[in-house]
């Protein structure tokens, strides 16, 4: 094809060999495959399973079965006093379970939408691995928020729809933005997620048999790729590139507000909004690279598309955004300490000598320090299974660093009579469970669809091309990708 | 009367597909009677074919403009429906307010755009068409009719010019 | 017009609004701390009790409790004097607007601060933004669940609720709830009045924590009707009321010493 | 399979099969519907019809609306005092369950069915003082054989009587539409 | 019977229901729905949906505050006071609102039963016991044993019923009936009483006025707890304070702890138990110095230094006290409690009240004076005292006597396990219990015939204390009884009957309310009471509408200062049992009184100055406990030389650090499903050890402590973190 004519063999020196040698296994636009082999390649990947997915398979099905399902449903029957919510802490790990999840899906907005708009070539290979996380994601917050519900039963309550008292819901409540907000985020990037998956459907669909390929037409919408359903479908994606951007800002934000609002020790304060959005980013890195070490290491083939370079830049977000994390932190804390209200100062030696003061001396390592020691590095950076374990470390960073802004801190108010700790129950089976739905449903996508944008690749892979400036071969993009304004 | 058959001319590279279609139309053939399908994205530019027109941005505009409409009705419309006092906060809140209408203008902007690419590009459409396989491939196909007496002159005109094959096509269950 | 002199906290006359409709006065200085008041309350309000576990972990229903801290070391130490903690029915109440149903509206009619039980989803953000945390949740079926103090060996136990009060919803799981300034004697003697053709009298009818309370220190009234006694008492000199700061308008004055 | 599925289910049996399902649920939902609308058994068949129609107050078997929340039901002594002089008594068939209340001394636990759930605290006395009659709210009885309730009373139903009642008095409306009127 | 079934059947169902709309409207169970029970005919004063109030008096201690119960088709709802009786002017105590936790409580004895002694009520000997058996095992127990060998025990309250005891038993011969309470112990009745009669020469309970005074000096009295009248004297104490616009009253408390009463105090003085008695004197030689003139002879030969070097009361305190007790306009000194709880109390409560002689407030307002007997009363009938108990107890182990009947008390409870009451009873060949809940003793009983609750029955209570009128609280029933059981009257009335002859003489009374009635006759002539009738049956109307009948003026008998001033007081030290290093000191549960253990929301009220609900505790002074290596929630065994327990720690900061205490109240074996299995009783604790009035040296204990490797989480409605600032100490 255009790209493969292009790439001429240098002059043969041995360094040079040896150096291009490096390239091809670093870029993935240094050694293009023709689109049919790469359309194998994917198909490849998701037809073969072993007896291993199986295996993870069952044990996730049971977990969600037991964990969520089960467990849910008991403790609607019993009421929440199986859980360990109580007074004051009367929000808990549900709560925690909603942001941090919400935070998940940050990263999947972010990857497709910013750098797409920012046309960052890293992004193609894994963009869509991103945008599943996204709605997987929202999907887990969303029923954490509906578990912590007194009673879930009348959550349609909270939707505006009109009844015979034509009572509708309160507009003064952070948490109606938040439904609205959420609602809004989690259609957008379901949508998002759809539109570039359908000329991969089409791929898939001509190139399978039996139920698969009623189910990839029916989804392929009969699309062909005729030059019409090109322009639409790069207009959509354009414009919901530029516009879920704000959507997923307003959405963390508006998250950060449940807590912003309330007149609260610790809660009140103007620095949240970015704050919040900034530790989404941060937790959602830190699982994209995750998602895509194990995408490597365990699915066929994968170790062509997703290459050293896409770790490196992953890396280098990571390290930029624990610096934004950490500023933000920072700002936050030193206003509220130099502030010196009682209940505050209170408040901010509960979380440093309090009984769960080593959760919050473990967020600072786990979001600033290991980030910084271990991402400065390109070598390290390229190391998948590091990058993946630095990325657990900080999602575990930013759950606990929710949970010391939930349960902990509901821990301290103007009552001091009041003050008790909170001592999770039934939450914990809960978290396992919506951990095991999202790791299922990832799973099941990893078989269903296409975790490759294949024609996104081919895309990116004619836009490059190689040019010897001196000595050295460099890549060049060109501006092919053809998004019209 | 004679009537008209469709022929497929498939390229794997761009050049010849727009030599292609410069032939076509020096043969006669206007652009409207061309289809061109593709695996990857390729302007019309690069085959020197008209303009596409799409309605997707208006649609999403439209879209915008309702959404507005719909959150202000849910902030300033629905408390007078049934006022109650909270909090000493005024019965319509303005602050508030630019949320809602901020999250219900994207909403709905966004679900008409997804919507307005439904409509323009006719989906979901399960009736047979034109297609082969190889376009995912990464191949460029070139449909036009013509009529049955003209067919030789075209397939010895595009296969000179570098398609890969010529043939005739019928539309196809995908 | 001109500015909401209430915005900046202000106090006495101009703040009529802070004033509200019904108020109550709590003397620090005479309440013994005996609990009368909460068990009164427990009675006339359908309250639950949670049992030993419960209990312990924060969960007790009670919508009044009296509170009590330590100053100074043996042998100077000193008790502080008891404080009854229940809603304050603020003015500006910041549990009111973020509920997201409107389940805890301002009641124009009567001034306070309404809880609507059967309208309640559950959120309990309210409760996290009071900032008197005298919002109580019902984390079980209090009344009947089978393993709960009100009924062992999973028998429940009947005859309690032959003193329901008819007057007082009960509540099941998942609603929130707290005090109503017993709602329900403000309608009944409202009601009365109107039927003999008056107003309701100061003194005429009392919450449920006032009539009980053996010392006298809980006294409840017309706030806005300047010869009523809660309001004379309010208006002394020694009268302070909650985190005023916070500009919550509490219709709740407690009086210290001296 | 699945696609086994889908085709049998586009076949002409499968869509007669998916009808009659269909049918069968709509049906079952209706009948369920149907039977929370049913009149409850009454320990006596007493027609309201009858009574009211022999010129019978309402007060007068329901005193309690004029004093407070609930008119009460009334005891056998008060159908006695009338039923007692009325020699038809004895002999109708009908009448025999209340004779038999009466001799073995039993109370008759009437069922309510005009009811507002338990978190809606109503009481007749404003109504009927605000000069509302029975029939405003509880149907003419002179048509109702067994007690039944001739309408939903749901909170909408009672709101639109409220906010007529009170137009064009925003002080009488804000009492009449607030919340704590009927709930605490 | 059945009709109850009905109901329990109709409850059920309700619930059921609720149940399934509860999920649809999360509330209910619906009030409405619990009890639909129509009436055959309506009383003409009962509409529909309206309460009907009934007056009547509290029976959770021996008080009588007048209570008014709203009623509503048959059921209790709600008990408030009866704001024109003298006693409590409308108010109530948490015990006396939990009234109906008692009435409606799941563990009531439901019929008259025959059962094993020691096994629970389940165990029936005879299923079918009914009330004419029972009445012919009281006739035939009353006719066939010897008057001399009958036992009465009888409990605080009713009197009425104490009356009719006492009639039966002086007209056949028997001893009088023994009455008995917990709370007498704890107060100390009888050696206040004492005192006052060695003082006074009359045995009278003395009133304290403490509304009018501007001083308060309180040796050991809980009087906002549980002593004597509790609801008056906290009402004066309220009035002590802000009764007078001009001043504030100044009250100090001498307590080796800060009980609910001493937390009130404007200053605690935690002086040495078993110094209070010589601290008085100090303070009134003191006093009487600073005022001037001549020394009276009580306050003599005291040395003022040296008190202060024995009682941990600095001199500067002393002479603080005395300058304020010299200052005041009307000073008041309240002997009381644990203060009177030691074998020098007598001498102890006679050195308090020998400071108001010299204060000269005796019969003034402000001061002490006597209380007024009640109506129908001709002379003080005082409770019996723990030695007193422990005599009768000696006489039920000689096998002297043969027939013992109980009624509203339980002592195997309420005596100290030292007492040996419990073996005592099984010396008894037969045992007849009247008691409404299944308590310890009455499981040690052959028979129980239960008595009606409180709110079920007739019957009237003398206020002893705590009111300057004469006041005769009447009660009635407020719902129809909601078991088969039988007012203890009417059984003994029936019984009597049966045995005829000299029974049968002793009781001409066909039913309880014309006994009640003939106890009222002699009322109608008596002048300023607030109502007259003409004839008793109007008379007795009244009498139930208004809820007793009392005179409208105070009435307090003054006695003279001097008496009490020219004779030397001296006070001896006081002797502690056991070689234990700790003061032991037990009070009765400000929430939960002797017998509240059964009422769950009497169990889930906090502890006035703990907030510990549902259980019992150890207070201890966060000093020793940490020298002795103890931390909150530890469970620790405390060994007396009487018995030895085990409950877990408080630690308490405003306690003596040589001092342990705990509270009275839990620790039952039975008495309910709330009671049973939860605490312990510290009752068995105390020696048999008695003071020169008789009373029960229950303060004169001295205890070891072991530690045992168990903890016990206790129920706080308090925050640890907030209030002890657990977790956040600096660093």
């Amino acid at each position: 094809m255009a790209v493969a004519s292009k790439y001429l063999p240098g002059a043969k020196k041995a360094h040079e060999a040896q150096h291009e040698e490096h390239d091809l296994r670093q870029y993935l636009m240094f050694d293009p495959k023709p689109r049919g082999e790469m359309n194998q390649m994917v198909m490849e990947s998701m037809m073969t399973t072993s007896w291993k997915f199986w295996v993870v398979f069952a044990i996730l099905s049971v977990l969600t079965a037991t964990c969520f399902f089960y467990a849910w449903g008991y403790m609607i029957a019993e009421g929440l006093g199986v859980s360990g919510v109580m007074r004051p802490s009367y929000w808990g790990i549900f709560l925690v379970n909603t942001v941090f999840w919400i935070g998940i899906s940050h990263a999947g907005t972010f990857i497709s939408a910013i750098l797409r708009v920012f046309k960052a070539e890293f992004r193609r290979p894994f963009t869509r691995a991103a945008e599943l996380m996204t709605t997987f994601g929202l999907i887990q917050a969303g029923a954490s928020i509906f578990m912590h519900l007194g009673r879930v039963w009348l959550a349609y309550w909270l939707f505006p729809i009109p009844n015979a008292r034509q009572l509708w819901p309160n507009f003064h409540s952070p948490l109606m933005w938040d439904l609205l907000a959420i609602t809004t985020y989690v259609l957008g990037s379901t949508m998002y997620l759809f539109l570039p998956l359908i000329p991969d459907l089409a791929m898939a669909r001509d190139r399978s048999t039996g139920w698969r390929k009623t189910f990839f037409k029916i989804l392929a919408l009969g699309f062909r790729g005729t030059e019409g359903e090109w322009t639409h479908l790069h207009t959509a994606m354009n414009i919901f590139a530029f516009a879920i951007i704000p959507v997923m800002f307003s959405v963390h934000t508006i998250v950060s507000w449940d807590f912003a609002m309330a007149m609260r020790p610790g809660w009140s304060s103007t620095v949240f909004g970015p704050y919040f959005v900034v530790g989404a980013l941060h937790s959602g890195m830190g699982a994209v690279a995750i998602v895509l070490a194990i995408m490597r290491a365990t699915m066929k083939h994968m170790d062509y598309f997703i290459r050293a370079e896409h770790f490196d830049a992953l890396g280098k977000l990571m390290l930029i955004v624990s610096m934004a994390w950490a500023y933000f932190f920072f700002n936050d804390y030193i206003v509220q300490w130099y502030g010196g209200d009682k209940w505050t100062d209170t408040l901010l030696h509960w979380h440093e000598s309090g009984p769960m003061s080593w959760m919050f001396f473990q967020m600072l390592i786990f979001n600033i320090a290991v980030p910084w020691l271990i991402l400065w590095n390109k070598k390290w950076r390229e190391i998948p299974w590091l990058l993946a374990s630095v990325g657990l470390l900080i999602n575990v960073g930013m759950w606990y660093e929710r949970y010391i802004i939930i349960p902990v801190s509901l821990t301290i108010n103007r009552m001091p009579f009041t003050w008790k700790l909170y001592y999770p129950q039934i939450e914990i089976f809960l978290t396992i469970g919506t951990f095991a739905m999202f790791l299922l449903f990832y799973l099941i996508a990893s078989r269903l669809i296409p975790l490759i944008p294949v024609w996104e690749v081919q895309e990116g892979q004619m836009a490059h091309s190689v040019r010897k400036v001196g000595k050295a071969v460099v890549p060049s993009v060109s501006e092919i990708d053809l998004t019209m304004e | 009367m004679s009537e008209h058959i469709t022929i497929l001319a498939l390229y794997s590279d761009i050049n010849p597909a727009a030599d292609g279609i410069d032939k076509l139309h020096e043969l006669g053939i206007s652009d409207d009677e061309i289809t061109v399908i593709s695996g990857v994205p390729i302007t019309e530019a690069m085959l020197g074919r008209p303009h596409q027109s799409t309605n997707v941005s208006r649609l999403a505009l439209g879209g915008a403009v309702v959404g507005f409409l719909f959150g202000a009705f849910l902030n300033f419309g629905t408390p007078n429906l049934y006022t109650v006092y909270v909090g000493g906060q005024s019965v319509f809140p303005f602050p508030p307010g630019m949320i809602i209408l901020f999250e219900m203008t994207m909403l709905f902007a966004l679900l008409s755009t997804f919507l307005g690419v439904f409509l323009d590009s006719y989906f979901p459409n399960y009736s047979p068409l034109e297609y082969v396989p190889e376009i995912s491939d990464g191949k460029i196909g070139v449909f036009f009719k013509c009529l049955q007496s003209d067919e030789k002159k075209f397939m010895e005109a595009l296969s000179k010019l570098g398609a890969e094959s010529v043939s005739t096509t019928e539309a196809r269950q995908l | 017009m001109g500015i909401d002199l209430n915005l900046v906290g202000a106090k006495g006359a101009i703040a009529e609004e802070a004033e509200g409709k019904w108020g109550m006065v709590i003397d620090q200085d005479i309440c013994t701390g005996c609990q009368a008041c909460v068990a009164a309350c427990a009675m006339e309000n359908n309250l639950p009790f949670v049992g030993e576990e419960d209990a312990a972990y924060g969960r007790t229903m009670h919508w009044i409790r009296v509170e009590r801290f330590w100053e100074g070391a043996y042998p100077e130490i000193k008790a502080t004097p008891f404080q009854p903690m229940l809603c304050q029915q603020c003015g500006h109440a910041p549990c009111e607007p973020v509920c997201p149903v409107f389940a805890t509206p301002h009641s124009e009619a009567e001034q306070i601060n309404l809880q609507v039980y059967n309208r309640c989803v559950g959120t309990r953000y309210c409760a996290n933004n009071c900032p008197y945390q005298v919002r109580s949740f019902n984390w079980r079926d209090y009344h009947t669940q089978p393993f709960h103090a009100n009924d062992v060996d999973g028998q429940l136990v009947f005859p309690f609720h032959n003193q329901f009060n008819p007057d007082v919803t009960v509540r099941r799981r998942g609603v929130m709830e707290k005090c109503t300034f017993c709602i329900q004697r403000i309608h009944t003697a409202q009601d009365k009045a109107k039927s003999e053709g008056r107003e309701v009298e100061d003194g005429e009818f009392t919450t449920a924590c006032a009539q009980a309370c053996p010392a006298n220190a809980i006294t409840f009234g017309r706030m806005d009707d300047h010869e009523s006694l809660v309001s004379q008492l309010a208006h002394q000199k020694h009268g302070v009321k909650h985190l005023e700061e916070l500009n919550t308008l509490p219709r709740i004055t407690y009086l210290k010493e001296g | 399979m699945v696609r086994k599925f889908f085709e049998w289910v586009m076949s002409p049996m499968g869509r007669i099969a998916v009808l009659i399902t269909a049918l069968s649920l709509f049906s079952l939902a209706a009948y369920g519907i149907y039977q929370t609308q049913q009149p409850p058994e009454q320990p006596i068949e007493f027609t309201h019809k009858l009574h009211v129609g022999l010129g019978v107050q309402c007060l007068y078997c329901h005193p309690g609306a004029l004093r407070g929340p609930s008119p009460g039901l009334p005891t056998q002594t008060k159908c006695w005092g009338c039923h007692q002089q009325i020699a038809k008594t004895f002999e109708s068939e009908k009448l025999a369950v209340l004779v038999e209340y009466v001799q073995n001394n039993k109370p008759i636990e009437w069922v309510p069915v005009a009811q507002v759930p338990d978190f809606v605290h109503f009481t007749h006395r404003p109504h009927i003082a605000a000069g509302l009659n029975c029939e405003n709210c509880h149907g003419d009885m002179t048509q109702v054989e067994i007690a039944e309730n001739p309408q939903v009373l749901n909170m909408g139903w009672c709101l639109k009587c409220h906010r007529s009642k009170a137009a064009g008095d925003p002080e009488k409306l804000v009492k009449l539409i607030d919340c704590g009127t009927c709930h605490y | 019977m059945s009709e109850n079934i009905s109901r329990r059947d109709f409850l059920k169902l309700a619930t059921v229901g609720a149940a399934t709309s509860a999920v649809l409207t999360g509330c209910g169970p619906s009030s409405r729905y619990i009890k639909r029970e129509p009436y055959m005919e309506m009383p003409e004063y009962t509409y529909n949906g309206l309460s009907t109030y009934y007056a009547t008096t509290c029976r959770e201690c021996a008080a009588g505050c007048g209570l008014v119960v709203r009623t509503m088709q048959g059921r209790a709802i709600k008990v408030e006071g009866n704001a024109s009786n003298p006693v409590n002017l409308g108010k109530t105590c948490a015990r006396g609102q939990a009234t109906l936790h008692g009435l409606y409580n799941p563990d009531r004895v439901e019929n008259p039963l025959k059962h094993a002694r020691g096994t629970s009520i389940e165990i029936r000997i005879d299923e079918s016991v009914t009330w004419d058996d029972a009445i012919q095992v009281v006739a035939d127990a009353l006719k066939n044993n010897d008057p001399s060998e009958i036992g009465f025990l009888m409990g605080m309250a009713p009197d009425h019923l104490f009356d009719l005891v006492s009639d039966l038993a002086a007209s056949i011969g028997a001893p009088a009936p023994l009455r008995y309470g917990a709370l007498s112990m704890f107060e100390a009745r009888a050696t206040l009483i004492k005192a006052s009669e060695n003082l006074f020469g009359q045995a009278a309970l003395p009133f304290f006025d403490i509304a009018n005074a501007d001083l308060v000096l309180s040796f050991g009295a809980n009087f906002l707890e549980t002593w004597l009248s509790p609801v008056a004297y906290t009402r004066g104490f309220a009035k002590m304070r802000r009764g007078n616009p001009k001043r504030r009253g100044h009250f100090i408390q001498f307590e080796s702890r800060i009980s609910q009463t001493a937390a009130k105090a404007d200053e605690w003085i935690p002086l040495l138990p078993g110094t209070e008695g010589l601290v008085a004197l100090a303070i009134g030689r003191l006093a009487a110095e600073a005022k001037g003139g001549a020394i009276p002879k009580a306050f003599a030969d005291v040395n003022p230094r040296e008190v202060a070097s024995m009682s941990d009361v600095s001199m500067e305190k002393l002479e603080h006290i005395a300058q304020l007790v010299a200052e005041a306009e009307s000073a008041i000194a309240i002997p009381g409690g644990s203060a009177l709880g030691l074998n020098n109390g007598l001498q102890a409560a006679q050195a308090v009240l020998a400071l108001n002689a010299l204060v000269d407030n005796f019969g003034k307002p402000g001061g002490v004076s006597l209380s007024p007997l009640a109506p129908n009363e001709d002379e003080y009938h005082r409770p019996a005292s723990a030695q007193e108990m422990n005599e009768f107890v000696g006489k039920m182990k000689s096998g002297g006597v043969k027939v013992l009947f109980v009624h509203g008390v339980n002592p195997i409870f309420e005596l100290p396990a030292s007492l040996g009451f419990a073996d005592a009873l099984a010396s008894v060949p037969q045992v007849i219990s009247f008691a409404t809940f299944p308590d310890e003793t009455a499981l040690q009983a052959d028979y129980i015939f239960p008595d009606h609750h409180g709110l079920e029955s007739w019957g009237y209570q003398r206020s002893a204390t705590g009111v300057s009128q004469s006041v005769l609280s009447g009660a009635q029933p407020a719902v129809s009884p909601n078991y088969d059981t039988r007012a203890t009257a009417d059984v003994l009335l029936a019984a009597a009957q049966m045995a005829g002859g000299k029974f049968a003489e002793a009781l001409p009374f066909k039913d309880e309310v014309e006994f009640i009635q003939s106890k009222l006759v002699n009322l109608i002539g008596e002048a300023d009471g607030f109502f007259s009738a003409p004839e008793i049956n109007t008379f007795s109307a009244y009498f139930q509408q208004h809820g007793g009948w009392w005179k409208k003026s105070s009435e307090l008998v003054a006695a003279s200062a001097s008496s009490a001033l020219d004779k030397s007081l001296q006070v001896e030290a006081a002797e502690f049992a056991g070689e234990g290093e700790y003061f032991f000191l037990p009070f009765v549960a400000p929430t939960l009184g002797e017998a509240g253990a059964n009422k769950p929301w009497l169990q889930e009220l906090p502890d006035p100055t703990t907030t510990v609900m549902w259980n019992t505790w150890v207070e201890m002074n966060p000093e020793t406990a940490h020298h002795e290596g103890i931390e909150n929630d530890d469970v620790i065994k405390i060994v007396s030389e009487a018995g030895e327990v085990e409950a877990p720690v408080y630690l308490y900061p405003a306690i003596r650090p040589d001092t342990v205490a705990m509270p009275f109240g839990q620790g039952h074996t039975a008495y309910g499903r709330y009671a049973a299995g939860r605490g312990v009783n510290p009752a068995n604790l105390l020696g048999s050890h008695f003071n020169e009035a008789g009373d029960l040296t229950f303060a004169g204990m001295k205890v070891k402590i072991e530690k045992t490797a168990r903890k016990q989480i206790l129920s706080r409605l308090e925050s640890r973190i907030g209030v002890y600032n657990e977790g956040l100490e600096e660093h």
